[in-house]
């Protein structure tokens, strides 16, 4: 028998499988196709404090092996999923669920986190300082180091939950803002986040989104989200939920011994709905194939030796 | 929402760039004309999603038109090649409020849906009469299909060389109960403006996943935001803001 | 009869084709295979100051829609390509060659050029600021805009004949990079040099790449390319050569949109020797299908309107 | 080099995870034992690489272990399917220097271009001697082929439950003229020490292009830096630099 447990952030996990925030809404189109409760967690949709409609359409586009969003971080607002999604997320997953977070300002975050701290269906909060969907926030957030611990210091004011900083990649260099949050007290990295791309018609002549740029996400990306999780691994001590372009369970063993303790999936489950469940029943299998008895004892295995 | 491998049963040129294409497979998840199936191909990433024309308990078709590069390896499937799809997509048009003589106005590849449509709402004893606008005759196709089913069928031109002269809106008829529709944007909206009466229509866009988790293809509407894949494609025209 | 002609920093190309630094050596094994003379132009083999060997193998690795290389700047040295490659070169391609210098040092990039400043063959330098695989030296320059800004003046004072600066898109910003470049002198941009990487072999369960990071190409970081050569376009007032993943003369098309005056053909290359011809010859059709007459009149088409 | 499309006319397989693929098509230019072909694949961005066992005017024989997706692809391939394959890459084996009684070594999967390299040395009128080295019995392939030849064939097992026991190197006869060898280079380094003849030994390197232009697969020897694909993959015993 092969053991997938892992802790993250002090919450233990009966798999490392984590489908990503904004390809899971809150669980409900996915509760229809398979009992959720085999997942690790999942992070639910990018939350603000206000609803949210998110930019123009059209917010799609295909790529070589990927695909290019720019939502813009459609949600209800932090009310409506206390009062709705909150509600339903506990008839369908008896797990603690990751709430993904927000914001335009230093804040609206703190606000967010605040409005669900107490919240026990909420096991880990993903503050999202990295969406490059949105203008005047986010992703500035996600640039600069300093900027990066303030928000962490400000949503872990408001919380005792374990607080996971989730990072853009499309930064010269990512460690210094690992470092930066680790610092400011964050108790876990999830990256990456988007890189960002753009695509043009070429009957129209013009971007494909009508956003102009989005972000950038599936198989194509996920090179460089090993690079920059291997590179984090090697400057924090905190763990890291490792995520971009995981299709497979290999892709899982692959994101763990670059350093990741949990593994997010993210664009296959909009193309393969069953990809979060197809990955976690292949697990085991894969890891006989490459001789693993435990996946925690591989976590950041490929570095040294 | 059923995910299935469905196999090519025929495919056939209708027009220069349209296709007519039968799968076989599972199509027990498809309940109404108008909702569409989201095909994986070998080679892109994302599925790419086609609304369905007609459907019995073994197979679905499908016409689509080549506009880039997922249709054109579907134009070039060849028999028996499987496709993994998911079928029973987007809510489709409700027969509920069609009363004794309903409208169908296609326009384009935006006809394929109302086909099915039409077979449903005479199998529910109303007497459907239809519009299908093309812009020349070279691009006509279905109208046999549809006189087929016995059932009056108009066939507008914009060049004019077939039918009538004109936009679907220069030939609807005076009298009707309720109207469905489906083509291009411009023509849903002129529709929109030319009915008098209340109807569905079908809207596209570019979707992420098809089954409603990526709020890709959210439009706005007088009940909030709608995601097309999920609460659409089908709006009900008290739902456009137009 | 459609028109292919672009003129790059003064200087004609018959159409805007131009296999990519590193991936065409300094043209002989390609010239076995077809006329080169069909070409735009092509960038030699990254040239230094003296011989190296680059990094130790392996140094290849696949990936979803691409590959990662650590090759790590692997040439004769500036004096042998003088003595051998330039008089090769003069039998195999007619046209003015674009010459791709590397460096260590300020002092090194602009030694590098003013030995091969007096080279009629060649028409234009490329000035690689964004090797990922050289340590203390190459991607610093590229993330920099001072230290970009710097490599552009040395090099500047050493030619009268136009310098293109190769960016790395390893940057938060990359419109700083060019419009540093720019201000500097630079006569125009070539962009993107690879992503960082990595891959990690199952078996081994240690990186695939001796070096453990590596540059990412291929198809897979087209959309960041175009998304790049589009924010540059606006930035600055240079011409641009685009490159990323290109594929067919759809992509060219793609990349001349975003603001492209020619593109490059990298990674393509080695897995079909015959890509950059099957391009040029595939451009008119493709051409003709989206109603473009002139390569020349859709430089940037994609901005605006 | 050329590039030319193949076609799956046979596949074989030899032990638990080594198959034999013969492929249809212009092999003219394949000059030498020794060569490799490097074979596009559906799906994977990088050729792969691997060399010549045997070919003739119409077909070319490959023997390869499933090492990895490209390899499980091939190992699948049903008959007719296509591939574009570049053909005559690499140096290949001399035969000028071979001698009268030639040596040739091989381990695992490093046995089949040794194969029809036998041919040619005895097609030269050369008494070639073959000393092929495995893990263990169900892992021995080849061996019957090579006896086939004419030719004394000595095969070794590191579990010793077949042929005798132990590396090839514990199984060199003391007389031959000159050595070819290919294997894992371990095995390599292990011949080039145990011999006391000039010889070749043929290397493996992951490639990127396999035709000399991206600098991939470079090692350094004795006269400077060689690419494996180009100047390679077989190198003079006296240009290693062990």
């Amino acid at each position: 028998m092969v053991n997938t447990n892992v802790t993250l952030c002090g919450e233990s996990l009966s798999n490392p499988i984590i489908p990503a925030s904004g390809t899971f809404g809150y669980g409900r189109e996915f509760s229809e196709l398979y009992d959720l409760d085999i997942l690790g967690t999942f992070s639910f949709k990018g939350t603000t404090l206000l609803p949210r409609f998110g930019n123009p359409t059209p917010r799609i586009a295909e790529c070589p092996d990927g695909m290019l969003n720019s939502v813009g971080l459609q949600n209800p607002g932090v009310e409506k999923v206390l009062s709705e999604e909150i509600p339903n997320i506990r008839k369908i997953f008896r797990k603690k669920v990751m709430a993904n977070v927000g914001g335009f300002s230093i804040e609206e975050y703190a606000a967010v986190v605040k409005k669900l701290s107490d919240v026990p269906e909420i096991g880990w909060f993903e503050v999202n300082i990295s969406c490059p969907n949105v203008h005047s926030g986010g992703m500035s957030f996600g640039t600069d180091p300093r900027l990066a611990a303030e928000v962490t210091r400000a949503v872990k004011a408001e919380t005792d939950k374990p607080v996971i900083m989730k990072l853009s990649p499309n930064v010269t260099d990512i460690t210094a803002i690992a470092a930066a949050c680790e610092k400011a007290g964050a108790d876990g990295l999830s990256l990456i986040n988007t890189l960002m791309g753009l695509r043009v018609n070429l009957r129209t002549k013009k971007p494909v989104l009508h956003n102009i740029k989005g972000g950038f996400s599936g198989p194509a990306i996920k090179p460089v989200a090993l690079r920059m999780v291997y590179e984090v691994y090697e400057t924090v001590g905190i763990p890291i939920v490792g995520m971009g372009g995981v299709q497979s369970a290999e892709d899982v063993v692959e994101f763990m011994l670059c350093g990741a303790t949990a593994v997010g999936v993210g664009a296959q489950n909009l193309v393969d709905p069953y990809a979060s469940k197809r990955i976690i029943e292949d697990l085991p299998r894969v890891m006989k194939k490459y001789n693993i008895q435990s996946l925690n004892e591989i976590i950041g295995g490929a570095h040294h030796g | 929402m059923k995910q299935g491998i469905f196999s090519v049963k025929s495919l056939e040129r209708l027009t220069n760039d349209v296709y007519k294409l039968v799968l076989s497979g599972d199509t027990s998840e498809i309940r109404a004309a108008g909702q569409f199936i989201n095909i994986k191909i070998d080679g892109l990433f994302l599925r790419r999603p086609i609304s369905v024309c007609d459907y019995n308990d073994r197979t679905v078709t499908v016409i689509f038109k080549v506009v880039g590069k997922g249709t054109e390896i579907l134009s070039k499937a060849a028999e028996n090649t499987e496709f993994d799809i998911l079928t029973g997509l987007g809510n489709g048009y409700s027969l509920e409020n069609a009363g004794d003589r309903p409208l169908l106005v296609g326009g384009g590849v935006g006809v394929p849906p109302l086909y099915n449509l039409c077979k449903k709402l005479l199998e529910k004893g109303c007497r459907p009469q239809v519009v299908l606008g093309f812009n020349q005759k070279s691009e006509v196709f279905l109208e046999d299909e549809f006189k087929a089913l016995g059932v009056p069928v108009t066939v507008t031109t914009v060049l004019g060389d077939y039918g009538k002269k004109g936009f679907v809106t220069d030939a609807l008829p005076k009298d009707y109960t309720y109207f469905y529709t489906c083509g291009p944007e411009p023509m849903l909206k002129a529709v929109y403006h030319s009915t008098n009466t209340s109807g569905e229509l079908s809207f596209e866009e570019r979707m992420g996943c098809g089954f409603g988790a990526c709020m890709g293809c959210s439009c706005k509407t007088k009940y909030g935001s709608f995601r097309i894949c999920k609460q659409g494609p089908v709006l009900l025209k008290e739902a456009v803001l137009w």
